[in-house]
């Protein structure tokens, strides 16, 4: 399944693959940012991979000076059992990321979550909110230089 | 209650205490159960620890119904404007618990959303350690709370009852 | 203030998602005037701190939006601040109804990161601890579920049931249900002959009080009317919301990973995995009561399948030696230290890995780079997604079925809101 | 003659006596002291998004009337029933012709669909 999967990648999209590695036997794709919804599409679509379930989608901050933002896509096939993740870099000026709730209508509070932990807005979305966080509350909780403990009178107390 | 003569066979209580023998003994809680404390409180209404053996079987859940707010799990700042209007909307000989660490202190939550104990904008009666604590030790809670409706103190203001998680010799588990 | 408007432009925002949100459903009185209502996060019926705001027609719902963030304690920045061992206590905190299984799950994914093999009888009791997660799950579920639908006996005899295994878990791993009892490489001790026998009790009896309960509600009229037909969700509808566990297998989709992908020694189990095909309340409840039966089924195997043998690996690196050695041995004494303070330090790397919880798919996807804390750690929650499939269950339906449906998908909000 | 209604007398100012006083006892033995967050509106701990006064269909109204003329029918039925035996077939009869006017009525109602919910 995984060369299947790989060569057919190779065949479509051949530009828009940056690495491939392979971790505790688990595949990991690297995409480029613009067209990871053309991929997801064909991932999806394709009648022998069928990806149709996105399992996971998670932001992380790699804390670097540039591409410092990375959104992991975490796929599942429910027909031929197999796991791929895909992964794109975002780079902290340019943090606008096309999203891919067209594809898997799940992605819509996944994308959510990753806005408001790491700030990275999603082009496209329907309705992109806070989802864990009061809307007052103007900081990314989940970025590297954000405290544990949160910063004091970010977030209002009712009076005693 | 204050027997004066018992051969006389003739009560004399003041109005007060009698109120405040029928409070005590018909303590209906308002369940605010968050995360995993509202599970025990959860059994501590259910058959095994059975809290209708102290008058506060009935748990209501809407605020105008109730006396004892049981605040039970970790109070997020998100969600602690939510705790606070629904003490205030509680009528008024109201009495708070807070049941579990995470309530009574942020717990092992030391993070941007916890709100570390709601003594910082509810007052509080009875503290109750544990995480989450035993349904016995949130009876113990109860009956601390009654004894001080007994004693005839006002609520929020008297002093504060810590109670520790109990230290039980385990007994059963053998080797 | 600055707050205070910010709080209008919040609502604001959140009623324009309400507005605009699609619906099928289309307004049948003239007067086309909708009613907003709040089942907001101190409700009875939400199974935790879920606000759900509703947009009425008369009685039927129109639109619906979950709003979630009132149970947010910030774990995956915890996550990153602690060690492997340090973040155990806080797994079974996550969904509090199945601690067990919550436990065995992140260990499950620091050990394929860190490549340790847990010996048999290990694994053999993190499947009962599963087994027994799901059962209180679906126990405290039931019980629930048939309370917001009107049978509160069956809430006190699934409450009965539960302090059974509560008594189990107090026995085995010595507190009620926040157990963090497996650790990075085995089990925090052995699971004692009372505990087995215990367990064989429990499961013994289990069946004859499960009937009790179908009894009372399967053939029951008043609770096939409130649960037959509502909340039906497509399967198509249901792969593309990413539903996964009961959910899924109540729409006709034969998947559990427990089957498609073995972990533990699931393997070496038989068991029947239901399916039901009309996708409403009432398979669901098919669904988890016939799961309930399965789990028994599998103690019992594992049970009589248990090898004896150690509990934890023997990898002096990555395994925390046995407590009374430490105060004995050097060895250990050092290792203890190491591993308490510096954390096993697992190669760099990401792994992602899930197992059938009994809300649905539990993942860990940790990320690391080769220090004793992971670099990032997500949490792929079950109840987080159901959720999500809210608003389509609701669409249509009367704002009395709003307590059933939210009763079948058994959300909780301790996972949901990390 | 009168004597005879002394029990019933007691008993109705002991119903109403009981009534009244539990209803009035906490009102006067308990603290008051309101103030407007109290007073402000219960919606699970949330601000009331919209005014629930909203004008309610039609629907619900007709159900609501339709009851209370079924449920007078009953009422009417209760003293027929309780002596059925002396009435006998004149009884018989006339409570047929008096269900049967009805039974018209209802028949009526249920071409007209005002039992119709959705």
């Amino acid at each position: 399944m995984k060369d299947k999967l790989l060569n057919k990648l190779n065949t479509q999209f051949k530009d828009s693959i940056e690495s491939v590695s392979e971790f505790r036997n688990e595949l990991t794709l690297y995409i480029k940012k613009d067209d990871i919804v053309k991929v997801c599409q064909f991932l999806r679509d394709d009648a022998e991979l069928r990806f149709d379930s996105l399992r996971d989608v998670c932001g992380a901050d790699q804390f670097t000076p540039n591409n410092r933002f990375e959104v992991i896509y975490n796929l599942y096939s429910l027909k031929n059992k197999f796991r791929l993740r895909l992964k794109i870099r975002v780079d902290e000026n340019d943090i606008h990321v096309p999203t891919v709730t067209s594809v898997w209508q799940t992605a819509n509070f996944e994308e959510r979550e990753v806005y408001d932990m790491f700030g990275i807005i999603f082009d496209g979305h329907p309705d992109l909110r806070r989802i864990y966080m009061p809307e007052e509350f103007e900081y990314h909780p989940l970025r590297k230089d954000f405290p544990v403990m949160g910063i004091p009178g970010s977030l209002p107390l009712p009076r005693k | 209650m204050g027997l004066m003569k018992t051969d006389e066979a003739f009560i004399t209580t003041k109005l007060d205490e009698m109120i405040g023998w029928a409070r005590k003994n018909s303590l209906w809680p308002m369940p605010m159960g968050i995360s995993c404390c509202a599970i025990e409180m959860m059994s501590f209404a259910g058959p095994r620890y059975d809290c209708a053996r102290f008058g506060s079987e009935a748990f209501r859940f809407s605020p105008r119904q109730s006396d004892l707010m049981i605040v039970a799990g970790t109070v997020t700042y998100k969600m602690s404007h939510v705790v606070r209007k629904i003490y205030d909307q509680m009528p008024d000989p109201k009495w708070v618990i807070a049941m579990g660490a995470c309530t009574s202190s942020g717990g092992i939550y030391r993070t941007y959303s916890v709100v570390q104990g709601i003594d910082l904008f509810i007052p509080v009666d009875v503290y109750i350690a544990g995480c989450p604590p035993r349904p016995d030790n949130l009876i113990n809670g109860l009956i601390q709370i009654q004894k001080k409706i007994a004693r005839g103190e006002k609520p929020g203001q008297s002093e504060k009852v810590y109670i520790q998680e109990p230290s039980r010799i385990h007994e059963r588990q053998t080797a | 203030m600055a707050i205070g408007s910010k709080q209008q432009e919040a609502r604001q925002k959140i009623l324009t998602a309400l507005e605009n949100q699609y619906t099928t459903v289309t307004f049948d009185d003239p007067l086309e005037n909708d009613m907003v209502l709040n089942m907001g996060p101190q409700h009875p019926a939400t199974h935790g701190v879920l606000r759900l705001l509703v947009r009425l027609d008369g009685e039927t719902i129109v639109a619906a939006v979950p709003d979630l963030g009132y149970l947010h304690r910030g774990y995956e920045k915890l996550a990153e601040n602690m060690n492997y061992h340090e973040f155990i206590p806080h797994t079974d905190r996550l969904d509090y109804l199945s601690p067990l299984a919550n436990n065995v799950a992140y260990v499950l994914a620091v050990e394929k990161l860190a490549g340790i093999e847990v010996p048999i009888r290990a694994q053999y009791i993190r499947v009962i601890c599963c087994e027994l997660a799901r059962l209180a799950s679906h126990l405290v579920w039931l019980g629930t579920m048939a309370m917001d639908v009107g049978a509160v006996t069956v809430l006190l005899w699934g409450f009965r049931e539960r302090e059974k295994i509560q008594d189990i878990w107090d026995i085995f791993t010595g507190v009620r249900f926040t157990t963090s009892f497996t650790r990075v490489g085995g089990l925090a001790n052995d699971m004692s002959p009372e505990a087995i026998a215990a367990t064989k009790i429990f499961i013994d009896e289990l069946p004859a009080s499960l009937d009790e309960c179908e009894n009372v509600l399967a053939r029951n009229r008043i609770f096939i009317d409130r649960c037959e037909g509502i909340g039906y969700v497509s399967k198509e509808d249901s792969i593309a919301m990413g539903l996964t566990g009961p959910l899924l297998r109540a729409v006709g989709v034969d998947h559990d990973l427990r089957r498609d992908e073995p972990y533990l020694v699931y393997d070496q189990l038989d068991f029947h995995i239901p399916v039901y095909t009309d996708g409403d309340v009432l398979a669901r409840f098919y669904v988890r009561m016939t799961e309930l039966r399965e789990s028994i089924k599998i103690i019992h195997q594992a049970l009589e399948k248990m090898p004896s043998g150690p509990v934890n690996a023997h990898e002096p690196k990555k395994v925390l030696p046995k407590k009374e050695r430490t105060y004995g041995k050097m060895e250990e004494l050092i290792h203890d230290f190491m591993i308490v303070n510096f954390g096993i330090n697992p190669p760099v790397g990401e792994v992602y890995h899930a197992i059938e919880a009994s809300k649905g798919e539990l993942g860990f996807y940790i990320q690391s780079r080769g220090d004793g804390y992971p670099w990032r750690l997500k949490i792929r929650s079950p109840s987080f997604v159901n959720i999500q499939s809210l608003p389509m269950m609701l669409r249509g339906g009367l704002i009395s079925d709003v307590v059933a449906v939210i009763g079948s998908l058994d959300p909780v909000m301790g996972e949901a809101d990390k | 003659m009168l004597i005879d209604y002394i029990p019933i007398g007691i008993m109705i100012v002991f119903g109403v006596a009981f009534g009244v006083i539990m209803s009035k006892a906490s009102e006067w033995l308990g603290p008051k002291n309101p103030n407007d967050v109290k007073q402000s509106i219960y919606e699970s701990g949330m601000e009331p998004v919209r005014s629930a006064r909203e004008r309610m269909s039609i629907k619900y109204y007709m159900v609501a009337m339709l009851f209370i003329i079924f449920d007078i029918e009953v009422v009417f039925l209760y003293p027929w029933a309780v002596n059925f035996r002396q009435l006998g077939m004149f009884g018989f009869v006339e409570m047929f012709i008096f269900i049967a006017i009805l039974m018209i009525g209802f028949v009526y109602l249920l071409k007209k669909g005002a039992l119709k919910w959705d």
